[in-house]
């Protein structure tokens, strides 16, 4: 493999991180605020909440990028192949992020909200500050493993013409006629880039490990 | 429209052949990702150190590898080191390979959180090894795992469809066989997901159940 | 879009493939091949700006039917499902079907030799439309036509060819031209497995206006000469004969 | 019985009338009165089911009640004067405050500290000044026999320890009325006296307390007044040394008999 | 002090002798002897952290000792005769199945029902053939009065029926000696009542039984031994009239006090 496949390869890794840190970052919030519609059980919304994330679970995200990129311009918005590929990303995770999110707040202890009920907090005093707190910390070890699944789920995005890792390699191995060395080389970037995030998780773990024990 | 969903009706066997596929792949792989998961998780929670280590290693490297690379891997690249497996046996050795991993972690989770006591009562009345196991232990990880192996389960499904990569006629595959040969973008795919949905819908399904089992005895 | 409304915003968008050498294909991170420098002629001669996605296969022929994009600047295959939605232009080339098979492969000499070998194409493209017609060719001789495997793309059915996984791969003359010129120890080329057959480029159904722009193009590049020079560089062979228009 | 409005007597810091609550079919409040004087400690006993918790939880409206009406130093909790219109969440959230609650299993907050536990609900839910806070809340931990654990995490306690701090946090809010759910039956027998010492000089020192508990000890000793509770309603009350040594209903003594034999 | 070898006693259960157990260097037993002939009930009583909890989990070898022996019936638990070479996990397991054990939270398997959680064990580990199995689990399940929650999982239980399952369940192995771990003290005080009584006819059918309680009265009136633990050690032996009314040594009589107070 030539320096320049090689560098484009790191490009690739580039557009990755930058998409999948975006799809994240629209997925996480979004998926926190679906869960909290189901475990509020608020009218109306709860069981659209419910169809959407058993829809999109379910919706590879090849098809559902082709469906935004393709399909919403029809209606009369344009979407760039970035934004589509943000979309895909970010609508994708988030209904997996509500389940995750949903089954923290499930298994929140009821005695602490009682207490906080019972000291007079109002319930968005209460989730600031009461459950918020201990529930990203039960929820990282989720949440962090569905983030490895995004960026892997990422080559997806590649049918709108975005070039990320897998995309950078295959077009290195239709010119060389020879894949297997690109897609060894992504294989590691990818390892790399994911092994960034899991670290990060054990890290958080280790630094809040002590005071996040149940009383 | 209406003419693409005819022309996709038109050769629904050949989405249905895929189908069945699709459902061969998930049935042994998740099958064999469950037992083969259930005994890296034992190891996982060994109390040998090394032993915890080095499972552990080996899960964490699967769950940092993209299935994609994992499949083309398996196919592609095991034949330079003399071992050459057709698509179908890379396909499923890729799946099986993989979410082993991640259920083992997700058995591991849930483990942890099972509370000493039942597990001391167990040995504390002779019970041990594998029955101490399937007896004791598991059946109380599947009843509070199933919502994760569920999420896990719907992973497999959707992770077969990659496997297209490698040229095994799964669902997806056919769709996209479908698509570009009669030229009918959307329509093939909104087929493909509305039975991947029912397909999905059947795990739903299952975990409910599951659930419910579980909670008349929480 | 149509030409009025390209000549309204200003611009025009094509998209071009990534993986399909010699037609389309990167080089260090650049679009380069036969439908890269016919569009840099193409782009002479237009008044308006002429902007290009590269996307992969998948979505492209869906896009420009969708009207994302304007033109698909391609080797696409003129086909009987394709002409339902789609309007092609004047044939860029002839790519009649032919057979690689792994070199020094004694067990396929000619064509009857493919009976009951395993074959490998890309999935939904028009190579596999062309199958019946190899299976035609091997009835006469008595014999059938093996296991067909699909690939999402060629690289991956070469790949499988060289480990043995599939005897014979059918592709266009000029696709595998262009990989056995790289790869002389690998494969070989056979015979055809086809009659005619003729890529082009192509627009949404009805857009016949732009569809017009394009061929009177292609006329001036037939007439200069400038289109043989580019097949002669690209694709190993020029092509003088090629029809006006195709019917598949 | 006419609901009478407002108290008559400004020394009540509680007051609950005609209480009522149901879980489907089941009674589990039976149109309960009680009062507690400003200054007093009232110990609630009864059985197991008998409706002590959910007694203490409709007091800070943490289940709402059927019927009936419960007033704090005279203001209507959990209804608007008139007693037709809810209160909002955030009034509530402010009558709630008013009020100090110790539970069995002591519901510390895992992820803050001691020291943070008691000044939460002071710094953001009465939105009094940080420093004025801390200042108070390590008296109070001083006064619980803390100090050296201010800036611990709540799972380094032992369980005595752990329910000083339920105290204290409650304390932290200068609630009107303290009331305690069982607040040393999740503990070893070991451990009970520490807290049952804590209860008495706050008893002593003037809290006005609602005490749900199983020590006899502390109830004969301490307690102002002694109401029995059996099957949702009040079956006897009385005076410590009154109810201790010459119950008046055979309910009574018969619920005094188990404690006996131990 | 010389260890003999077997039982001199052909009527002892359990034989325990010189026991010792670290954890660290915290020294938790520090050479604990003591024996349990057949058809008593030895009372284990002692401070939180002297050791009593360790002491039966070492009986069954849930924790292994440091040093010392323990024989059940006269044979070595836990080591093979001669006591260098330890039990392989079958024989510990098959010794183990020879001794119940009662714990303080119960420790039901809560994916099976109530009867499911008395068969289990001796079907899968004892072997014995399910229908004699069942139809011996229906009858222990009426002496403890719960054949009406035969089918019912242990979460819809209230605490002194999960003891008295968890008590059946061990009855199920037809153990020759009983452990029980403060079987009582996760109790509401108004459940402790129904737990004690079976465990008191237990005693008086004969059962071998060790018995770490903090319930004197049962200790008082059931005991045929009152053994007193502390810091690791035993610290007095005797009948319980002996014990309760004059007990020997200043440790005891502190000991006692705590519980008069009640
Ligand atoms: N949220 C609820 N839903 C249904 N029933 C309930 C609920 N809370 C309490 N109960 C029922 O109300 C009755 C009284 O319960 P409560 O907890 O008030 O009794 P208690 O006197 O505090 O008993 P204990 O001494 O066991 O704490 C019980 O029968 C209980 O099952
Ligand atoms: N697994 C262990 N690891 C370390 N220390 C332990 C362990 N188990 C018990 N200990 C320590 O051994 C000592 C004795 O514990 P043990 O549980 O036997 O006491 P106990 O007499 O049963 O007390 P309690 O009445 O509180 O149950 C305690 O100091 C305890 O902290
Ligand atoms: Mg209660
Ligand atoms: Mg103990």
């Amino acid at each position: 493999m030539t320096t320049a496949a090689f560098l484009s390869l790191l490009q690739g890794a580039g557009v990755t991180l930058v998409l999948s840190g975006a799809g994240i970052a629209l997925g996480v919030p979004l998926g926190l605020l679906l869960g909290l519609i189901r475990w509020g059980r608020v009218p109306v919304l709860s069981p659209i909440v419910m169809v959407y994330v058993s829809l999109l679970r379910s919706t590879p995200a090849v098809t559902l990028c082709l469906l935004i990129f393709f399909a919403i311009p029809t209606m009369g918005i344009d979407i760039g192949p970035w934004t589509a590929s943000v979309l895909t990303l970010g609508l994708n995770t988030a209904a997996f992020n509500c389940e995750i999110w949903r089954s923290g707040l499930n298994n929140f202890s009821p005695d602490q909200l009682e207490a906080a009920r019972s000291f007079g907090m109002t319930p968005a005093l209460r989730f600031r500050r009461i459950i918020f707190p201990q529930l990203w910390r039960a929820c990282l070890p989720g949440l962090v493993n569905e983030m490895t699944l995004l960026i892997k789920s990422s080559p997806a995005i590649a049918v709108v013409g975005v070039v990320e890792i897998t995309r950078a390699a295959t077009r290195i191995g239709a010119q060389t006629y020879d894949p297997l060395p690109p897609m060894l080389v992504a294989t590691g970037i990818y390892i790399v880039l994911i092994v960034v995030f899991v670290g990060l998780q054990r890290l958080t773990e280790r630094l809040y490990g002590q005071a996040g024990a149940a009383a | 429209m209406t003419r693409d969903f005819g022309v996709v009706w038109e050769h629904a066997d050949r989405l249905v052949e895929g189908l069945l596929n699709t459902i061969i792949l998930t049935l042994v792989g998740a099958s064999l990702a469950l037992l083969i998961g259930s005994l890296v998780a034992i190891l996982l929670m060994s109390s040998s150190r090394p032993v915890r280590l080095i499972s552990q290693g080996i899960v964490d490297l699967m769950r940092c590898i993209p299935f994609l690379m994992l499949a083309y891997l398996a196919y592609y690249g095991l034949p330079s080191l003399g071992l050459n497996l057709d698509n179908w046996t890379a396909g499923l050795f890729a799946i099986v390979v993989y979410n082993t991993a991640y259920m083992a972690e997700i058995m591991r989770s849930i483990w942890i959180g099972l509370g000493r006591e039942s597990i001391e009562a167990a040995t504390a009345f002779g019970f041990r090894g594998p029955r101490l196991y399937t007896r004791i232990i598991f059946p109380q990880i599947f009843l509070a795992a199933s919502p994760m192996i569920g999420n896990q389960l719907i992973q497999i499904i959707k992770d077969t469809a990659f496997l297209t990569i490698i040229a095994v006629p799964e669902l997806t595959h056919a769709a996209s066989s479908i698509q570009s040969q009669y030229f009918v973008p959307f329509a093939a795919f909104i087929a493909a997901v509305l039975i991947y949905w029912a397909l999905c819908m059947l795990v739903e399904a299952g975990v409910f159940v599951v659930e419910r089992l579980a909670e008349v005895r929480r | 879009a149509t030409l009025a409304e390209i000549k309204a915003r200003g611009y025009m968008i094509v998209a071009t493939e990534d993986d399909y050498k010699p037609f389309e294909f990167m080089e260090d991170g650049k679009p380069t091949g036969f439908d890269n420098e016919l569009l840099a002629e193409f782009r002479k001669t237009v008044p308006f700006e002429i902007r290009q996605e590269v996307i992969p296969w998948t979505g492209l022929l869906a896009g420009v039917s969708t009207g994302k994009y304007d033109v698909a600047v391609t080797a696409a295959m003129i086909t009987k499902e394709r002409v339902k939605s789609l309007d092609f232009s004047m044939p860029i080339a002839d790519s009649t079907h032919y057979y690689a098979k792994r070199k020094g492969d004694d067990s396929i000499k000619e064509i009857k030799d493919l009976a009951g070998k395993t074959v490998g194409v890309q999935a939904g493209s028009a190579q596999l439309e062309k199958l019946p017609e190899l299976e035609a060719m091997l009835a006469k001789t008595g014999g059938k036509l093996g296991k067909v495997v699909q690939y999402t793309s060629y690289p991956e059915a070469y790949q499988d060819l060289a480990l043995k996984r599939v005897d014979f791969v059918v592709n266009t003359i000029i696709n595998l031209r262009s990989l056995t010129k790289d790869k002389p120890d690998t494969f070989e080329i056979g015979q055809a497995v086809s009659g005619q057959t003729v890529p082009a480029w192509a627009v949404a159904k009805g857009n016949t206006e732009l569809l017009a722009l394009i061929n009177s193009f292609m006329a001036e590049q037939r007439k200069s000469g400038n289109i043989l020079k580019l097949q002669e560089k690209w694709l190993g062979q020029a092509f003088p004969d090629l029809p006006e228009t195709y019917q598949p | 019985m006419v609901e009478h409005v407002g108290s008559t007597n400004p020394e009540c810091v509680l007051d609950i009338r005609g209480l009522t609550k149901s879980f489907g079919t089941n009674v589990v409040l039976d149109g309960v009165s009680l009062t507690v004087e400003r200054g007093k400690t009232v110990c609630l006993l009864g059985p197991s089911g008998s409706g002590k918790s959910t007694l203490l939880r409709c007091v800070n409206f943490l289940e709402k009640p059927d019927q009936g009406s419960i007033y704090l130093s005279g203001r209507r909790i959990g209804m608007r004067e008139g007693g037709v219109i809810p209160m909002s969440t955030s009034e509530l959230a402010q009558a709630r405050a008013r009020i100090g609650m110790v539970f069995q299993h002591f519901n510390l907050w895992p992820h803050l500290t001691v020291l943070q536990n008691l000044i939460e609900a002071p710094i953001h839910v009465q939105r009094r000044s940080r420093d004025e806070v801390v200042a108070e809340a390590e008296m109070l931990l001083e006064r619980v026999g803390l100090t050296d654990k201010k800036d611990v995490f709540p799972n380094r306690l032992s369980g005595g320890q752990k329910q000083r701090v339920g105290i204290a946090r409650a304390l932290a809010m200068k609630p009107e009325l303290l009331l305690f759910d069982e607040p040393t039956s999740a503990l070893d027998p070991e451990l009970v006296g520490e807290v049952v010492a804590v209860m008495k000089t706050l008893a002593e020192g003037g809290s006005t307390m609602l005490v749900v508990t199983h020590e006899m000890g502390f109830a004969r000793e301490t307690a102002n007044e002694v109401v029995l509770m059996d099957g949702g309603r009040v079956v006897e009350k009385g005076q410590p040394s009154e109810f201790f040594t010459n119950p008046k209903t055979d309910r009574a003594r018969q619920f005094l008999q188990r404690y006996v034999s131990a």
